[in-house]
């Protein structure tokens, strides 16, 4: 019988407790000053606060790699993959393609460790997606110029613009 | 309505059609504006609980629009019927559902007089419709061939059952303390101010409701008692293999019956369509002050009550984002072992209460130290014995 | 256990009944993940219960021998990622133990901090999902909204959100910005009294007692035999904690710290700490308790992070750098025990000489933890299961790896 | 107590069945013939002042070089091994027992190479040596529930063998 009363003061108590505590929440959120903790990201309208050492898709300058592939054999989860030309009477390559498929990179990192040329680093771009896998791939050559120079951070319409493929104007010489 | 209609020729029967259509669709409408509006109460007030916004796009600032967005998305969406269901069972149990819970609305009043049917055993009439709309969760659960769903329906069935008594008890608490089952009485004899409300009525009322906020909160799914339908437990208990509108009439069906709980628990204990000052009879609208004041007093009184019955919503809503789900047994446990205990105590208390202090508490300590009784009280109708009720009598003239 | 009697109670009334099969999970709400669970019921009864894993299955195991120590350390991350940190440092742990190397001091207390951190962060998604599985949502958004401080940290100080990579074998990739641990303190300081509403909504909750207490009950004896650990172990009495208990090269990453390990010994817990008391229906190693330790833990946590803070301070001296990337690793194997948010979670590296190891064995904790699941739920009523599961504290990518 | 303390303790009644150990390991480990596994791991449990309630972890090494020109340096013949992680939580110490194994059982490529099972010493051991089997493919003699854990019930080959060709397609499904 005790314990059936104390099973119900503790219930009442205990109940009115949370939703006191739940009462004052509500109430706070009011506060022009305190908002919800939700109002402080306003994420579709405005950009996200980044932090300067975010790990986002990557910038890579295209003018400085020398294409010595310590990043394609760095990277843990072999995303990267560089095309390479030698140049007739010039010393080292000149880089006709430097892909990262973002289906496989893990944006650890490691890529940006060794880079004896500095050309390449973390950007902090994080919304960009893809509705295939094919999409995922980026080659960072085919990019527009301030993009793939490293000035600017990878973005979708960058991307974009270096999945066009332009058809030649006849079907080639054979054609 | 009819008798107007008719007194502009119309025949009787299309009269009558045409009356029962129209009450027909403005209590749908309300019905449904509880839905919508309860659906955006609920969004927004767990949001804040949570320390979020909800809704804020659809429809301005308060994301107002949300429900008729949201119900627009829901019937644009694939309606799947699993292969194992029973097509035709599974097919009305959301319509079963939806329509006991309007039935409801049939008996509930507004405003003094203001009702689609005056029953005189309004409240029996309620419960008993009440009652009804697990019959579609049951079907619901059963039709749709799924072991979770099936779970949910007998656990609907157990839970349900068992809080129909301890729910009947509340309400025969105030039957006794009123003398009648007839909805627009029992609002009409807690006119005046707000001590002259059930709940302060006395100490065992005010217990009473509590049990009753337990009993309603229970009976309508609601958590901590959502248990068809909980969702950590059974995925989506009934509900798992609806999608679609009929999933939307589930729903509807879900937060109409808790207008229709709280509108009964604001009938019943805290005055109905009387707000706590009596306005209405302090500025002359009463029917005794003609037609059209007594039309503007029902008029207050029945945003007195939608406003109650919201403010009741709004309890279910805090409580739901507040509190963890009891489990099966515990449910169970909760209605005998602790509901069904204390609401017959308190019954008896009542019936010994109106004995001694037929008046109620505040009442009583005010007509015996304040010279002056309070105009409502004059106003007041004589307590009427009713064929089914016929226990305890109330005589209102004892107060003076 | 009340459920036990339930059934025996079915038994005495010899009620003719049938049993049903059903399939809890991959895809349901409360299996934390893609756990498959299949439940034999009679009723609400629970009589059977036999776990499936291997949805997650991404044979990292498999991965480590293609890779040098230093580049599989992303990988880590994915085991339990809401402890990631915490991953990172047993790794990185395992590998300086393989080669036989120490950390500076100023590293050693950067380590502290960042593992404790994430360990409040790792309880706090516990102690939320926990709500969350009994059917309180409010107490999971806002401990989501406390870890996603702890995530803003985490990812000022190593670009990450949630597969951080930031704690190497040999140190950490660059120091801690400038008024970071200001930050660490201002929410630390917030944090004090969401504990207690946590607590309020929760832990002392009668229906939060009702629903956890004695159920589930893992004796001590039980939970060593299963090789259950952290605070599930813990909470079953047993006071082990490999940050007190371990190997050297964990204990003394703790050396100079004053905290307390959190078990209820004896059914009493060290601290006098002004947190709800111990109801009276709880047993020691029911879900209560696992629930409570965490909560407590976290506090510790707090502790930790806050002497931390003060020694990284004090200390004037250089913050190590991580191994190079083909950085050799000797003949011989090392296996290494560190105290993980979720258990001990084990390394254990096979060198052979080369930069990849030979062999990397990954021994989670919450695969331990979740084995007597099968146990513990013989005979519950189905809502207990959700309670129970989210007890243990899994995480399906450290069970599955 | 040290691995030393403990071999010694162990060589009283198990001396035919220790087969070698090593102290100066950066892990010390003793290494047991398969055979008596089972009475070794009760010993080691059931002894008061060893007291090893607590088996960490079960697993296995491949000792397999696939590659030919390789093979040709290691000083090894191929074998398995398994590694057995033990502590006490009442006497504070820990040890590592090892089990040699061949690759294949009478090396009959395709025969699984057998030993008793632990798991009613220890039950972590259940789930472990479920994994080992799964992974390793090693028979674990007298397991309650031999089954795979990890990988599909159907699944063929032992992925973590070092000679293991991952299937190109499993139930139409491509793999690569």
């Amino acid at each position: 019988m005790r314990n059936w009363f104390r099973n119900v003061y503790q219930a009442v108590v205990t109940v009115s407790l949370a939703l006191w505590v739940c009462l004052r929440y509500w109430f706070r959120t009011y506060n022009p000053r305190r908002k919800t903790f939700t109002e402080h990201y306003e994420y579709p309208e405005l950009p996200l606060e980044i932090f300067p050492r975010f790990r986002g898709f990557h910038r890579f300058n295209l003018t400085t790699c020398i294409a010595c592939e310590r990043c394609a054999r760095d990277c843990p989860a072999g995303c990267i993959s560089i095309g390479k030309r030698r140049v007739e009477g010039k010393k080292g390559f000149q880089v006709t393609s430097y892909t990262i498929d973002y289906g496989r990179c893990m944006f650890c990192a490691i890529c940006t460790e060794n880079c004896p040329a500095d050309c390449i680093y973390m950007g902090s771009s994080y919304d960009l997606s893809c509705y295939s896998r094919e999409g995922c791939v980026v080659d960072f050559a085919r990019l527009p110029v301030e993009v793939a120079w490293g000035r600017a951070t990878l973005n979708p319409t960058a991307v974009a613009c270096s999945k066009v493929v332009v058809e030649p104007v006849h079907g080639g010489p054979n054609a | 309505m009819a008798e107007l209609l008719i007194s502009i020729s119309i025949p009787d029967w299309l009269a009558h059609t045409i009356a029962a259509l129209v009450q027909c669709g403005l209590l749908l409408a309300i019905a449904l504006c509880s839905a919508a509006v309860g659906i955006w109460l609920e969004r927004k007030v767990s949001a804040r609980i949570q320390d979020r916004l909800g809704p804020t796009r659809v429809g301005g600032k308060f994301g107002w629009l949300q429900p008729p967005a949201d119900g627009l998305k829901l019937i644009c969406k694939e309606d799947i019927i699993p292969a194992a269901a029973d097509h035709i069972l599974f097919r009305i149990a959301p319509y079963v559902c939806f329509c006991a819970t309007f039935c409801v609305f049939l008996a509930l009043p507004f405003a003094n007089g203001w009702v689609a049917v005056e029953l005189n055993a309004g409240a029996f009439f309620l419960l008993a419709v009440a009652g009804l709309e697990i019959f579609g969760v049951i079907l619901g659960g059963y039709a749709s061939g799924s072991k979770w769903s099936l779970y949910g329906a007998m656990r609907e069935a157990a839970q349900v059952v068992s809080y129909e008594i301890p729910l009947g008890l509340c309400v025969v608490v105030v039957v006794i303390l009123t003398g009648t089952m007839n909805l627009v009485e029992i609002g009409n004899q807690q006119a005046g101010w707000f001590f002259n409300w059930h709940i302060f009525h006395d100490p065992f009322t005010f217990v009473v409701f509590w049990v009753y906020v337990t009993c309603a909160v229970a009976s309508s799914n609601r958590a901590p008692f959502d248990l068809p339908e909980a969702e950590s437990e059974l995925v989506a208990g009934f509900l798992t293999e609806y999608s679609g509108f009929r999933w939307v009439f589930f729903f509807m069906g879900e937060y109409a019956s808790m207008f229709v709980v709280s509108g009964l628990g604001a009938l019943l204990f805290l005055g109905g369509w009387n707000g706590p000052i009596p306005i209405a009879s302090l500025l002359g609208l009463t029917p005794d002050g003609g037609d059209v004041f007594g039309w503007i007093g029902n008029l207050l009184g029945m945003c007195n009550f939608i406003a109650k019955a919201f403010a009741g919503m709004t309890f279910m809503i805090w409580l739901r984002w507040t509190l963890p789900r009891l489990r099966i047994d515990q449910v169970i446990t909760t209605c005998l072992k602790y509901c069904v205990p204390i609401v017959s105590a308190m019954l008896a208390g009542v019936m010994l209460w109106s004995f001694f202090l037929p008046g109620g508490l505040i009442l009583h300590v005010r007509s015996r130290y304040v010279a002056q009784p309070p105009s409502a009280v004059q106003s007041r109708a004589e307590s009427s014995i009713t064929a089914e009720g016929g226990c305890a009598t109330r005589n209102t003239m004892d107060i003076r | 256990m009340q459920a036990e009697r339930a059934q025996s109670d079915t038994v005495e009334f010899d009620v003719r009944t049938d049993e049903m099969l059903i399939n809890m999970g991959p895809q349901h709400p409360s299996t934390h993940g893609v756990l498959r669970v299949v439940l034999r019921t009679d009723g609400e009864v629970v009589s059977e219960v036999t776990p499936h894993i291997g949805y997650l299955h991404r044979s990292a195991e498999k991965i480590a021998e293609k890779l040098t120590v230093r580049q599989y350390l992303p990988y880590t991350d994915r085991l339990d990622y809401l402890a990631a940190m915490n991953m990172n440092l047993g790794w990185a742990l395992t590998v300086e133990k393989l080669l036989g190397r120490r950390v500076s001091e100023k590293t050693r207390h950067l380590r502290v901090i960042i593992a404790e951190l994430n360990r409040i962060a790792s309880h706090l998604v516990a102690a939320g999902c926990f709500g969350l599985d009994l059917g309180s949502f409010t107490p999971f958004m806002w401990t989501f909204r406390e870890r996603e401080k702890i995530v803003d940290l985490f990812e000022e100080i190593c670009g990450a959100r949630l597969t951080y990579s930031y704690l190497l074998p040999g140190g950490v990739t660059a120091g801690p910005p400038d008024g970071w641990f200001g930050r660490c303190e201002a929410f630390l300081d917030q944090f004090d009294p969401v504990i207690d509403e946590l607590h309020a909504l929760l832990t002392s909750n009668a229906i939060f007692i009702k629903r956890t207490a004695d159920v589930g009950v893992l004796p001590p004896e039980m939970a060593i035999d299963y090789g259950c650990t952290g605070p599930v172990l813990r909470a079953s009495g047993v006071d082990w904690d490999l940050r007190r208990d371990g190997e050297p090269i964990c204990t003394e990453m703790y050396d100079g710290y004053t905290w307390q390990v959190i078990a209820p010994t004896g059914g009493r817990y060290p601290d006098d700490h002004p947190y709800p008391p111990v109801p009276p229906e709880a047993v020691v190693g029911d879900s209560w308790h696992r629930f409570f330790v965490r909560m407590l833990e976290v506090v510790q946590s707090m502790y930790l992070i806050r002497q931390g803070i003060e020694k990284y301070s004090a200390d004037d001296g250089e913050l190590d750098k991580p191994i190079k990337i083909k950085e050799k690793l000797p003949k011989g194997e090392a296996y290494l025990e560190t105290e993980a948010p979720k258990g001990q979670m084990g390394f254990m590296i096979v060198g052979d000489g080369s930069a990849v190891p030979w062999r990397v064995r990954i021994r989670s904790s919450s695969f331990c933890n979740i084995s007597p699941l099968p146990e513990l739920c013989r005979g519950v009523l189905i809502a207990d299961m959700p309670a129970i599961l989210a007890s243990l504290d899994i995480v399906l990518g450290e069970i599955d790896r | 107590m040290n691995a030393r303390n403990i071999y010694d303790l162990l060589l009283q009644p198990f001396k035919p069945w220790l087969t070698g150990h090593d102290f100066e390991a950066i892990d010390p480990w003793i290494e047991v013939g398969g055979e008596g596994l089972p009475e070794i791991a009760r010993f080691l449990r059931d002894q008061d002042e060893l007291a090893f309630d607590m088996l960490h972890c079960v697993t296995a090494v491949d000792y397999f070089e696939p590659d030919e020109k390789k093979a040709a340096k290691v000083q090894w013949q191929p074998y398995l091994e398994l590694i057995y992680h033990l502590s006490s939580t009442k006497r504070r110490h820990r040890l590592v027992l090892k089990v040699k194994l061949p690759r294949w059982k009478d090396d009959r490529p395709g025969e699984l190479p057998e030993v008793p099972s632990v798991s009613g010493v220890w039950s972590t051991a259940d789930w472990h040596e479920r994994e080992v089997f799964d992974l390793m493919g090693v028979r674990f003699l007298g397991h309650p529930d031999p089954r795979r854990i990890l990988c599909p019930e159907d699944w063929e080959g032992h992925p973590l063998r070092k000679d293991y060709q991952m299937p190109t397609e499993y139930h139409g499904i491509q793999t690569r």
